[in-house]
């Protein structure tokens, strides 16, 4: 151990400081504080004659430490670090004392400005002259990754990944991959067909070399770190052999049960032997367990024998359990609609010619259970409502937020009603229409422009009047009660989290907005990272999406994936927590606070006996220092945040008062 | 009357590494601003320390022989001793002393003498090597023994290389376990002493090194015919005051800072926990 | 004499209330001159012991200010925080020390004008209670 | 409390192949006093007791250095299968739940004989009504008095008298984890915290010079931290030196920020069983700050100190809606 | 010397004629009696049942700055020589023996200024023992609940009146300057102080025949007692903080980044850290050596170094001991340990 020897840079910048802190005076109190080798003043110390400046004298006066009197340490930390760097010492051996944004620029009287600054300067000292160089240490990366869900955002993340050259398990609790959007018949403004643009990639995905899929699949654990996550994956029985079977579909004939079409919301049945839709990838049928009369009280079996030569039907099949290793994870796990039972005053649940938006693109699909006819009681109806932001912007429902796509798929809708029933009345109560995307708004216009009536208000209720629907709603242009009749109405439901995304978030230690959706970590810079290092999100479990932007967040999530998959190695914090194990008492208190999991109690010999010691995981520590506060024995501390040099600012800044 | 808890300033005038590795040791070197003379005894200990820091006990490693200044070696251990090794020349630390008994170096005056030292058990053996070598002629053969876990262990190596070339002096120095380039003895020390064999006539041994060693070394002296007359040891415990007042450094109803260091085997021997 | 500026050591998490002040800085919202700010990551660091161990140092006041609930950088750290200090606020007022100079705020990044107003509050606050002197240690 | 029952039951926990030894009460060296002993082997028996004397808690020595079962590893735990066995009053068994509920002290290293208390007596108070005594005296409860038995003569003293105040507001007076239960269980006391909401009620003038009161006569002798069933720390922060919480010097504000460090670390853990104030001697009321951070726990987070050794320890963890009102 | 009377009502008067000295005497706080430096007299709790906590603290502080000192290593004695002459009153006599047995601590070859300078400062006015307490065994140690040792003025409280005997120079003094509220004894009020100290005497119910203990001792190092008392011991300072002879301290320095001083405070030799090296090792690691030493100290080690033991029966630590560890029990255990 040498000698503590701190240099101590001040910065004018420019006048920024100057102007309200005497820097002279306090250089020269600087220059008087105990371990402080030297004292410097400068006009830009982030200026590279600035780092030259403490990089020059960290070799001439053999300093060790540097405290740098500037801006917030949030600017330039990572400035000052590099150039200690370069100079050859520790870059934590640098602390930062604020005198600008919590000064110079807060305070007027230069006097009492100066005065504070000697004070955050001397803790600054005081800390500074107890910091311990630090390591920051790397591991070594699993260079491959896992997508969970395969929508269009799992599934563009996972293509791009795969195409980078990661090996990527794609993971998909449904049947088949393609989400919501292989339900949807048209995708606004262009009017694409949905299943036409998105078949071809789910394909591309069911045939990549580098693409293991996992339908039918949930994960149920998650361990480790960034690099180095352990994921245990559960695989449903689907009572078909996925390598067996060829997807010819003798079977399902033989299949006596039926039951709701879940691709088709319900509007449709199915045989509980299926397959979700025919692009299904993979092309493998599925036995539903819940109606299978052989996996609810063995009986039947009728199947298993139809495919006697592929040997595919197994009846018996268990869920299995995988593990897999994977450098960084993609959560995209998607959205719910809206559940419109929670607005019982629009009637959802108790008229059926009350449908929710997704029901309605089921109805206009060529491959819907009305091949692609608008069909109310088997009748094309002749007026239709459509009815906005049903679940969003609406406090009543918790959900503030603004589902982003509601406004244009309800235009593209009510284009398609008209497309197809040209001579039908179409009504839409909107609060506002934004139409801010790339053709949006010419779409919009063209819409209105078809004879769509647009009518701005809130929809007060809808109930039945004879054979018709009333919607009862308040125009406020016109500021008026208006009464309109329809055959059907058209909810525009919004976007939820999903339902279960609490396990998901839990097993991920995901954290979530107010929303409820999951959080990112920066709502501007990092808008796909996650506060957990190696996780990312794409698609609308981070908040409502159109399709375009949700394939560009995928992509985003997908390079970011694979910066540390490429890169080999991840850096870890290093200014993570650290026992001694001398003082440690073995309650694991620090194992219960940690957020990350990153603390275990270890058995260790300790003079002869065998106890359990409190153990941290560097990699996963992120340095938050909740176990050193709920520590009693102050066994665990964290790196430059002891409780050595925090009591020694604690000292120093009372001391500037006596 | 001079109080005894106030120390004096000094000034450190070379810091020289001795062992580096986990537990590391530097010796110092320092002399009074004032040209205060500390006329000490071997085997006398000081009280050094720093302001605000605290104190610590250490013997003191150079000979009165040598005038001007006085060297400390001193063990990175505690608070004291970690902030000592941050301290360079030209820095001042504080000193109270000298204390305890010392060697009682004259009366040994025509005998040969054996020290046996192992790791920084050395340091307080040091003065009576310098002092016997600065008055060569009152005293008989002289032979050291020591040895240390490595070679980056071993204090004193300069000096101890240049002794092995003098013909009056006869060093015995040893490792604990082999290595690379090391032709001298391998082994503990124990164990050289009875490679070394010194004949316990008109010889006085004395030993310092760790607890475990020195018990070793007893027995093996007392194997080689020495009388508990003729076996010296000096000791350590935790000392605070140094002038036997504090209470927490007694062995028996002797206090080690004031009554010791040195002790011979035939007081020790009667001690209650040693 | 000069009226009495109450010292005020504040501990702010890195990631909120740090960066809140930092923009009160950046727009110049003008504040007085009392608190010192330490730095934390979260103020899950902070030991509830660190409130005495400043009033009894110097500190006229103590604040920690961290993110909002359920903004934490950190997930919970701050709810951990806020249920040590409540109990050791509750602690300390009843030994005797007035609850004005313990305070604890939420000031997320964005709220610079809110540093600004809890600054001046509590700084008001401590003002009419005057320096705390009861409570020193011995100054050497 | 039959004696003989007691005997017999401490008699075939020691017959048990896996307790090691027996931690209970005997008669003191004099008078009223009482001390612990740990009993081996059958012929040591006879000097178990128990009565309103038995002022102090066991619990200590299962943590104490030197004794056994101290923090073990899971394997450890289960590879020796020794047990101590241990008399527990109310208050105790609450230390030992929250003691393993901080893992340190496993339950299977135990044999818990409880004993339903209807409180002890202080020390203090009973010494001074009945000063220098010095031949064994002999207490026993009946029907809300002690009946006091000093050289064969005997008195009468109503039981408000001489009870510990810790007792009077004592809400679990029956174990409530055990092997074995000597006798009835007994229903406690609702919680009653008027004296500390007196105190809460003063200026903080009033209430520091209280304190200050108090606080300048502590003598730092740490016999509070060291009879605390709770404060079983290996090394204290408060003893040590880098970083220094408490000077070694004595006076009123050390000794401040040694007591508040002391209460703030027992919040949530305290169990009230009052032996910090019992052995002060110099007579702080410590309980008034155990208790004040007791009543806080409870009224604010619902939470008491070892009533499960299932639950995480309160700081350990929160609730979202922890009370919020007094942030800025 | 003489002998002389103070009317109990004039006892306020008599302190008052005394103002010139910081006077230390008993108060009640709670139900601690304790001494403290007297600003008003009318606190002064003369209370005969209750044993106070020890006066040791007036001339060996339980915290003494040695000096102070600043970053520019300038070092300033503090020093009691300025502080005024103190007076102890109403100590008892076992307490006043007691420093006694402390003086030839801090004399020697080193000497203490801090404790020299006060103790020649201070006069102990004594208050004899009419009721000792149950665990009183001074008369099994050479003291006596009227003993004068270490005293410079003894107070006896008759009915009515305090007896005072002189029984130093400095006693004399502090009469000479009070005199004017004092009578002479007379020989009944004699009669009936010495009628009190022998009944005083009578009333001690403890005892234990200490010759030998030295021997006997030395004869115990290893033995299974030990193991047996300090299983029960807790490990806390009350037995050597309540103890008129202990003397133990501990050097500390306390400093800010300008300044600092160097105190002394009282320690504990039954604490684990007072012998604990800075490599780890502890000669005394256990409650076993460290209970051990203390007896040892106060009846071996003590009589071999001063001639007598370090203990003045006071019977403190027993009464104190929150886990009866009881000295008296010990002593008695170790005269028939084999």
């Amino acid at each position: 151990m040498s000698k503590t020897r701190v240099g101590v840079y001040i910065c004018h910048c420019g006048v920024n400081i100057k102007s309200t802190v005497d820097v002279t005076k306090l250089t020269e109190f600087a220059s008087k504080l105990p371990h402080v080798s030297v004292a410097k003043d400068y006009i830009y110390l982030c200026s590279d004659p600035g780092q030259e400046l403490i990089k020059n004298d960290i070799n001439e006066f053999n300093l060790n430490r540097i405290v740098v009197a500037a801006c917030s340490p949030r600017m330039h930390e990572p400035t000052f670090r590099k150039a200690l760097r370069s100079a050859g010492i520790n870059p934590y051996c640098l602390e930062i004392a604020n005198i600008r944004e919590h000064c110079s620029w807060v305070h007027e009287d230069i006097e009492k400005a100066t005065k504070k600054a000697e004070s955050i300067l001397a803790a600054t000292v005081a800390k500074a002259s107890l910091l311990e160089p630090l390591e920051e240490k790397e591991v070594d990366v699993i260079p491959t990754a896992l997508v969970l869900g395969g929508g269009i955002a799992g599934i563009q993340a996972a293509l791009d990944i795969a195409d980078t050259g990661f090996k990527v398990y794609l993971v998909e609790k449904d049947p088949s991959i393609g989400g919501h959007m292989m339900q949807l018949d048209k995708t606004f403004p262009t009017l694409d067909c949905s299943a036409c643009i998105l078949t071809p990639k789910m394909s591309d995905v069911g045939n990549h070399p580098n693409i293991e899929l996992l339908t039918y699949s949930e994960i149920t654990n998650v361990g480790g770190y960034v690099g180095n996550f352990k994921v245990t994956i559960k695989k449903k029985p689907r009572y078909i052999i996925e390598d067996k079977c060829n997807g010819c579909g003798n079977c399902i004939s033989y299949c006596p049960i039926e039951m709701p079409d879940p691709f088709n919301l319900n509007l449709s049945k199915t045989k509980c032997l299926y397959i979700p839709f025919p692009q299904a990838v993979p092309a493998c049928f599925v036995i539903d367990p819940d109606y299978c009369r052989y996996t609810l009280n063995r009986e039947c079996k009728q199947c298993e024998p139809v495919c006697k030569e592929l040997g595919a039907i197994d009846l018996k099949q268990k869920e299995q359990f995988i593990e897999v290793d994977v450098g960084t994870i993609i959560v995209a796990t998607g959205f719910d609609t809206f559940d419109p039972t929670l607005k019982p005053e629009l009637g959802y649940g108790l008229y059926p010619n009350v449908i929710t938006g997704l029901e309605f693109e089921r109805l206009s699909s060529a491959s819907g259970p009305t091949t692609g006819d608008v069909m109310i009681n088997g009748k094309k109806p002749k007026n239709v409502v459509f009815i906005h932001c049903v679940g969003s912007r609406d406090k009543t429902v918790g959900n503030e937020y603004c589902s982003r796509v509601c406004c244009m798929y309800t235009a593209k809708q009510a284009h398609l009603i008209k497309d197809k029933i040209p001579d039908a009345k179409v009504t839409v109560f909107y609060i506002d229409v934004r139409a801010f995307g790339k053709g949006f708004e010419e779409f919009y216009d063209r819409v209105k422009q078809e004879g769509i009536i647009y009518r701005r208000g809130n929809v007060a209720e809808v109930y039945k009047r004879g054979e018709k629907l009333v919607v009862k709603a308040e125009d406020t242009l016109l500021g008026q009660l208006v009464e309109v009749e329809t055959d059907l109405v058209v909810l525009a439901v919004g976007m939820v989290p999903r339902a279960d995304s609490n396990t998901v978030n839990n097993l991920l230690k995901l954290s979530q907005s107010s929303d409820k959706f999951l959080l990112e970590a920066h709502p501007k810079l990092r808008p796909v990272d996650t506060a957990s290092d190696g996780i990312f999100l794409a698609g609308c479990c981070q908040g409502p999406k159109d399709i375009p932007d949700t394939v560009a967040q995928a992509s985003a999530a997908a390079s970011k994936a694979c910066i540390p998959l490429s890169q080999g190695k991840v850096r870890t914090e290093a200014q993570v927590a650290q026992v001694n194990d001398l003082l440690c008492r073995g309650c694991g208190f620090c194992v219960e606070v940690c957020p990350y999991d990153a603390i275990e109690l270890k058995p260790t010999v300790i003079a002869g006996e065998t106890v359990d010691v409190a153990s941290v995981n560097e990699v996963l520590c992120k340095g938050c220092g909740a176990c050193v506060a709920a520590c009693l024995s102050g066994a665990i501390q964290q790196k430059s945040f002891t409780d050595e040099q925090l009591l020694s600012m604690i000292a120093s800044l009372g001391e500037s008062y006596e | 009357m001079k109080n005894p808890y106030v120390p004096e300033i000094a000034k450190i005038i070379d810091v020289r590494d001795e062992a580096l590795g986990v537990r590391p040791i530097k010796t110092f070197k320092v002399s009074f601003q004032n040209g205060h003379d500390f006329n000490h005894r071997p085997g006398q200990c000081a009280i050094i320390g720093l302001l605000g820091t605290g104190e610590s006990m250490i013997s003191i490693a150079s000979s009165p022989t040598k005038n001007g200044y006085l060297e400390f070696s001193v063990m990175k251990l505690g608070k004291v001793t970690s902030a000592l090794h941050a301290c360079e020349t030209g820095d001042t630390i504080s000193i109270r002393g000298p204390y305890g008994n010392g060697f009682p170096i004259d009366d040994w005056k025509g005998k040969n003498i054996v020290t046996i030292g192992g790791g920084i058990g050395q340091a307080p053996l040091r003065p009576i090597l310098q002092y016997i070598l600065d008055n060569r002629e009152d005293y008989g053969k002289l032979d050291i023994i020591y040895g240390a876990r490595t070679t980056n262990d071993l204090c004193f190596k300069e000096e101890l290389f240049e002794l092995e070339k003098r013909d009056d002096v006869n060093v015995h120095l040893s490792i604990d376990m082999k290595e690379e380039g090391w032709t001298r003895f391998v082994g503990f020390v124990p164990t050289n002493l009875l490679e070394v064999k010194p004949p316990p006539d008109n010889t006085i041994a004395i030993t310092c090194g760790p607890v475990v060693m020195i018990k070793f070394v007893i027995k093996n002296l007392l194997a080689l015919g020495f009388s508990d007359q003729q076996i010296f040891t000096t000791m350590e415990n935790r000392m605070k005051c140094g002038i036997g007042k504090c209470g927490r450094c007694n062995v028996g109803h002797l206090y080690v800072c004031k009554d010791g260091p040195v002790f011979s085997y035939a007081t020790l021997k009667d001690l209650p926990e040693f | 004499m000069s009226e009495f500026e109450p010292n005020i050591v504040a501990f702010l998490c890195n990631w909120c209330s740090y960066a809140g002040a930092d923009l009160t800085g950046t727009t110049r919202t003008h504040y007085p001159p009392t608190v010192k700010v330490i730095r934390v990551m979260c103020t899950g660091r902070v030991n509830p012991l660190f409130v005495l161990q400043a009033l009894r140092q110097g500190a006229d006041g103590v604040l920690i200010s961290g993110c909002h609930p359920g903004e934490c950088h950190y997930l919970k750290g701050n709810f951990l925080a806020r249920r040590r200090f409540l109990l050791m606020k509750n602690l300390l007022e009843y030994i005797g020390i007035n609850p004005s100079r313990i305070r604890m705020s939420w000031v997320s990044a964005s709220e610079g004008k809110k540093f600004a107003d809890v600054i001046t509050e509590v700084t008001e606050d401590i003002k009419k209670l005057g320096p705390l002197k009861s409570f020193k240690r011995e100054i050497l | 409390m039959n004696i003989q029952k007691l005997k017999d039951e401490a008699k075939r926990a020691i017959g048990r192949k896996e307790v090691t030894h027996l931690i209970g009460y005997q008669k003191g060296s004099y008078g009223f006093r009482i001390s612990p002993i740990f009993i081996e082997t059958k012929e040591e028996l006879d000097r178990l007791t128990f009565s309103p004397l038995c002022s102090l808690s066991l619990v200590n020595y299962l943590t104490i250095e030197g004794k056994p079962a101290q923090v073990q590893s899971e394997e450890e735990k289960k590879s020796k299968a020794k047990k101590v066995a241990i008399f527990v009053r109310g208050c105790d068994s609450r230390a030992l739940n929250q003691i393993i509920a901080e893992k340190g002290l496993s339950r299977e290293s135990l044999y818990i004989i409880g004993i339903p208390c209807k409180g002890v007596i202080d020390l203090k108070k009973i010494e001074a009504q009945f000063p220098n005594v010095v031949d064994p005296a002999e207490v026993v409860e009946e029907n809300g008095k002690y009946i006091i038995t000093i050289n064969d003569q005997t008195h009468e003293v109503p039981k408000e008298e001489l009870i510990a105040d810790t007792c009077k507001v004592c809400q679990y007076p029956t174990p409530l984890t055990y092997n074995k239960l000597l006798g009835d269980k007994l229903e406690g006391n609702p919680a009653n915290y008027d004296d500390i909401q007196k105190l809460e009620e003063k200026t903080p003038e009033e209430k520091w010079s209280f304190w200050q009161n108090q606080l300048d006569r502590c003598i730092r002798c740490y016999a509070c931290k060291n009879s605390c069933p709770l404060c079983y720390c290996d090394g204290c922060i408060l003893d040590k030196l880098t970083p220094q919480w408490v000077r070694r010097s004595v006076d009123t504000n050390e000794n401040l920020m040694f007591h508040v460090t002391r209460a703030f670390h027992l919040a949530g853990r305290c169990v009230s069983c009052g032996e910090c104030e019992r052995v002060c001697p110099v007579g702080i009321p410590l309980m008034k700050l155990n208790r004040k951070m007791e009543k806080d726990v409870k009224e604010l987070f619902d939470f008491e100190a070892g009533k499960d050794p299932e639950v995480k320890p309160l700081l350990n963890t929160f609730n979202i809606e922890d009370p919020d009102d007094f942030v800025l | 010397m003489d002998s002389y009377i103070l009317q109990k009502e004039k006892l306020n008067n008599f302190l008052d004629s005394l103002k010139e000295y910081e006077i230390w005497a008993p108060v009640q706080k709670d139900a601690t009696t304790l001494f403290e430096v007297i600003r008003d007299f009318q606190n002064i709790s003369l209370d005969l049942n209750h044993q106070p906590i020890i006066s040791k603290s007036a001339v060996f502080p339980q915290t003494e700055p040695l000096f102070t000192f600043d970053n520019d290593a300038a070092i300033k004695e503090t020093s009691p020589k300025e502080e005024k002459d103190t007076i102890v009153f109403g100590i008892r006599p076992c307490d006043a023996r007691s420093f006694k047995l402390l003086d030839p601590v801090f004399e020697g070859d080193f000497p203490d200024p801090y404790y020299l300078t006060r103790r020649n400062k201070t006069a102990l006015i004594g208050i004899a023992c009419n009721e000792p307490f149950p665990n009183c065994f001074c008369t099994s140690i050479d003291g006596n609940p009227f003993s004068k040792e270490g005293l410079d003025l003894l107070f006896t409280s008759l009915n009515d009146s305090f007896y005072i005997e002189v029984i130093t120079d400095k006693g004399k003094t502090i009469i000479d300057k009070a005199s004017s509220h004092l009578t002479q004894a007379k020989a009944e009020d004699t009669k009936e102080k010495e009628q009190l100290a022998k009944a005083s005497e009578g009333k001690i119910k403890r005892q234990i025949n200490l010759d030998g203990i030295k021997e006997k001792l030395a004869a115990i190092f290893e033995h299974a007692i030990w193991d047996k008392f300090s299983s029960k011991c807790i490990g806390c300072g009350i037995c050597t903080y309540s103890c008129p002879t202990c003397y133990c301290f501990d050097m500390q320095d306390e400093s800010s980044a300008r300044k600092g001083r160097r105190v002394r405070t009282w320690d504990s030799c039954m604490f684990a850290e007072y012998t604990l090296h800075a490599s780890g090792h502890n000669p005394r690691p256990t409650r076993t050596e460290r209970l051990r030493n203390r007896i040892y100290h106060k009846f071996k080690f003590n009589i071999d170094n001063f001639g007598v033991p370090s203990c003045v029966g006071c019977g403190r630590c027993i009464a104190l001991c929150p886990v009866n560890v009881d000295l008296i029990e010990i002593l008695s255990t170790i005269k028939e340990a084999e």
